[in-house]
């Protein structure tokens, strides 16, 4: 069903402090509609003359669907009950389905309209706050970068549905992350070196973890940080880090003339890793 | 140490308007009471005329500018970057904060209109959460207003929501007494009786 | 008008430090010998002692935190001590959530990165514990959510969490009818007992 929220939502509030706007899409639902009557023809909401409204509904209702105005089901259903009201005060008589016959049949409407109206007005009061609030203007959020040091990490407030979303993104991430092409269970070192020396240059820097940024899971980054362990120590790669805390860069070293890759001088054969049930590190031996 | 300058650079740098226990955390071991008669000294400090002054918003502390200084302040800036809200939203958002926890189709219900579509766009914006679920068949997700609501509008807390009594002006008809009486505490100052 | 007050707003208010000419600027017909004599009133109001101090930066006035209380400044953005999660603790948070009781090793598998201290945060928070240890090489541990997830999320049980397959409707912002309560605008709005 068509909602008549989207159209209202470019209007400014200002449109109804003062008078309601005529045009009929301005009014987002029944009971706007209905608030609308009974102050354009000064009713007493307390004993709204349930036919004359029933009729100046009706006739905007014509008027809405003759102009080919989105109608929202809402409208349509008010008017039954309008109707319905109707019906109800013009038999007067004992009704024997009815518990209470001293009830009126508008009461139920007149709350619903007192309730929305009163909302109408806390959106108002709501909205003078905003604007008294939107005077006072707080340190730039612009600063906070010379005040923190550093930016800080952004944070989000967190609810069910931030959690869920948060999911959901994991889990699309997960889905559209590329296979690795060969399972890293399976590929030895010296094919993960060969890839890594590919990426470095003797000139450039690359970020330790920019050695990683190709491999998704566990294993792959055990090979990964294996190999360049490997490389260190084969003198295949430079390693700098600026202070205690600085970023890792990496540089490849000029191939040394006598230091053939594979050498016999191989990853230990008793190097596990802990913790890790899906990945064991093979001696580059047992693959040559 | 001066706790009260302490404080004054804290609650000056905080992104968010900053508590007197998260004050409490950072400068353990000082107490609470001891943070709050210097936050107290503070306010005394700006009560002096000048540009700033200390509020009190969401709970916290925060340094703005005083408000009566706005057409000056505003010419430092092209526009405003927070976005309006449309009265369909401001609505729905009353709904919300006056009736918390609340469920769509309890809004729907108030408003005579389907809610879905604006509750979501309150969620985006960050001034409605989902605060639970009802427990009734169906488990419909219950809806608050966030900490961004109360700093949007400068509320302290939901108590500061504008009374049912500085409304009748607005209404162009008076409220029955009924239901225009303060609700006891756990409800909100507007809490008529139930919708159904 | 108080001159004084003003400029101290708009160089509060500034994101940049603002120079005399800029001042001069917004603050036309004023001379920048005032502006410039209010300038060094605010500096010799700003010489008390306190937490905040006005600098001349670039050329232009800046207020910011005294250097000797920035040891305090850094520990507010160190230890956060706000209701609110970075979005990798966020997404740590969910995935334990949803798959508990989950290992470190299985919550990188999701997610694609290293959990290890996103999950240590998540534990100080008290938002995630140590369940029990899953019986595999290495004996990882495993974690499950607290009660004061639950408590935080409004939920009454893990149950009440969102099912995974609901959850593209949900985002989507179909919400569940509950059947208990009438949908608007399916059923005469004012509640059935009224009307029929």
């Amino acid at each position: 069903m068509a909602s008549m929220t989207e159209p209202h939502q470019q209007l400014d509030f200002e449109s109804i402090l003062g008078d309601y706007p005529v045009r009929l899409q301005n009014f987002e639902g029944p009971l706007d509609l209905l608030l609308h009557l009974i102050k354009k023809h000064e009713l007493d909401i307390y004993d709204i003359p349930i036919a004359l409204v029933t009729r100046q509904y009706l006739e905007y209702l014509d008027l809405m669907i003759e102009l080919n105005l989105d109608l929202a089901g809402e409208f349509l259903v008010m008017a039954a009950t309008l109707i319905h009201i109707k019906s109800r005060t013009l038999l007067p008589r004992p009704d024997p389905t009815q518990d209470d016959p001293e009830e009126d049949p508008r009461e139920a409407l007149v709350r619903r309209l007192l309730e929305h109206q009163r909302f109408k007005a806390a959106a108002e009061l709501l909205h003078e706050k905003e604007i008294q609030r939107s005077a006072q203007w707080g340190r730039p959020d612009e600063r906070l970068v010379d005040l923190a040091g550093e930016a800080p990490e952004p944070e989000v407030e967190v609810d069910l549905f931030s959690l869920m979303t948060a999911f959901r993104q994991v889990l699309d991430r997960a889905r559209q992350r590329p296979r690795v092409l060969l399972p890293p269970e399976q590929m030895p070192i010296e094919v993960r070196i060969e890839q890594l020396l590919a990426r470095l240059s003797e000139t450039d820097a690359c970020g330790f973890e920019e050695l990683f940024s190709d491999v998704q899971t566990r294993a792959g980054m055990i090979v990964t940080f294996l190999a360049v362990l490997e490389m260190i120590r084969m003198k295949r790669v430079r390693v700098f880090q600026q202070g205690g805390l600085g970023p890792i860069r990496v540089y490849r070293r000029e191939q040394p003339a006598e230091a053939p890759f594979a050498s016999s001088a191989s990853i230990s054969p008793d190097l596990k890793v802990q913790g890790s049930d899906a990945f064991e590190a093979r001696s580059t031996k047992s693959e040559a | 140490m001066d706790l009260k300058a302490i404080i004054e650079a804290l609650i000056f740098a905080s992104p968010d308007p900053i508590t007197v226990k998260a004050l409490a955390k950072l400068l353990d071991p000082e107490t609470k009471e001891d943070i709050q008669a210097a936050i107290d000294a503070l306010k005394t400090d700006y009560d002096r005329p000048g540009g700033l002054q200390l509020v009190e918003v969401a709970g916290g502390y925060q340094i703005v500018t005083r408000p009566e200084l706005h057409e000056w302040v505003r010419r430092l800036f092209h526009e405003r970057t927070t976005q309006k809200l449309s009265v369909a939203a401001l609505e729905t958002l009353a709904v919300v904060a006056y009736k918390q926890p609340i469920t769509a189709p309890e809004i729907a219900e108030i408003r005579g209109v389907n809610a879905a579509g604006v509750v979501s766009t309150l969620i985006e914006r960050k001034l409605v959460k989902i605060v639970g679920r009802k427990q009734v068949v169906g488990r419909p997700f219950l809806y608050g207003t966030t900490r961004e609501f109360l700093e949007r509008f400068g509320l302290n807390d939901l108590s500061d929501l504008p009374k049912v009594e500085d409304m009748s002006e607005l209404l162009g008809f008076d409220l029955p007494t009924s239901v225009s009486e303060p609700a006891p505490q756990t409800e909100l100052p507007f809490g008529s009786g139930e919708v159904h």
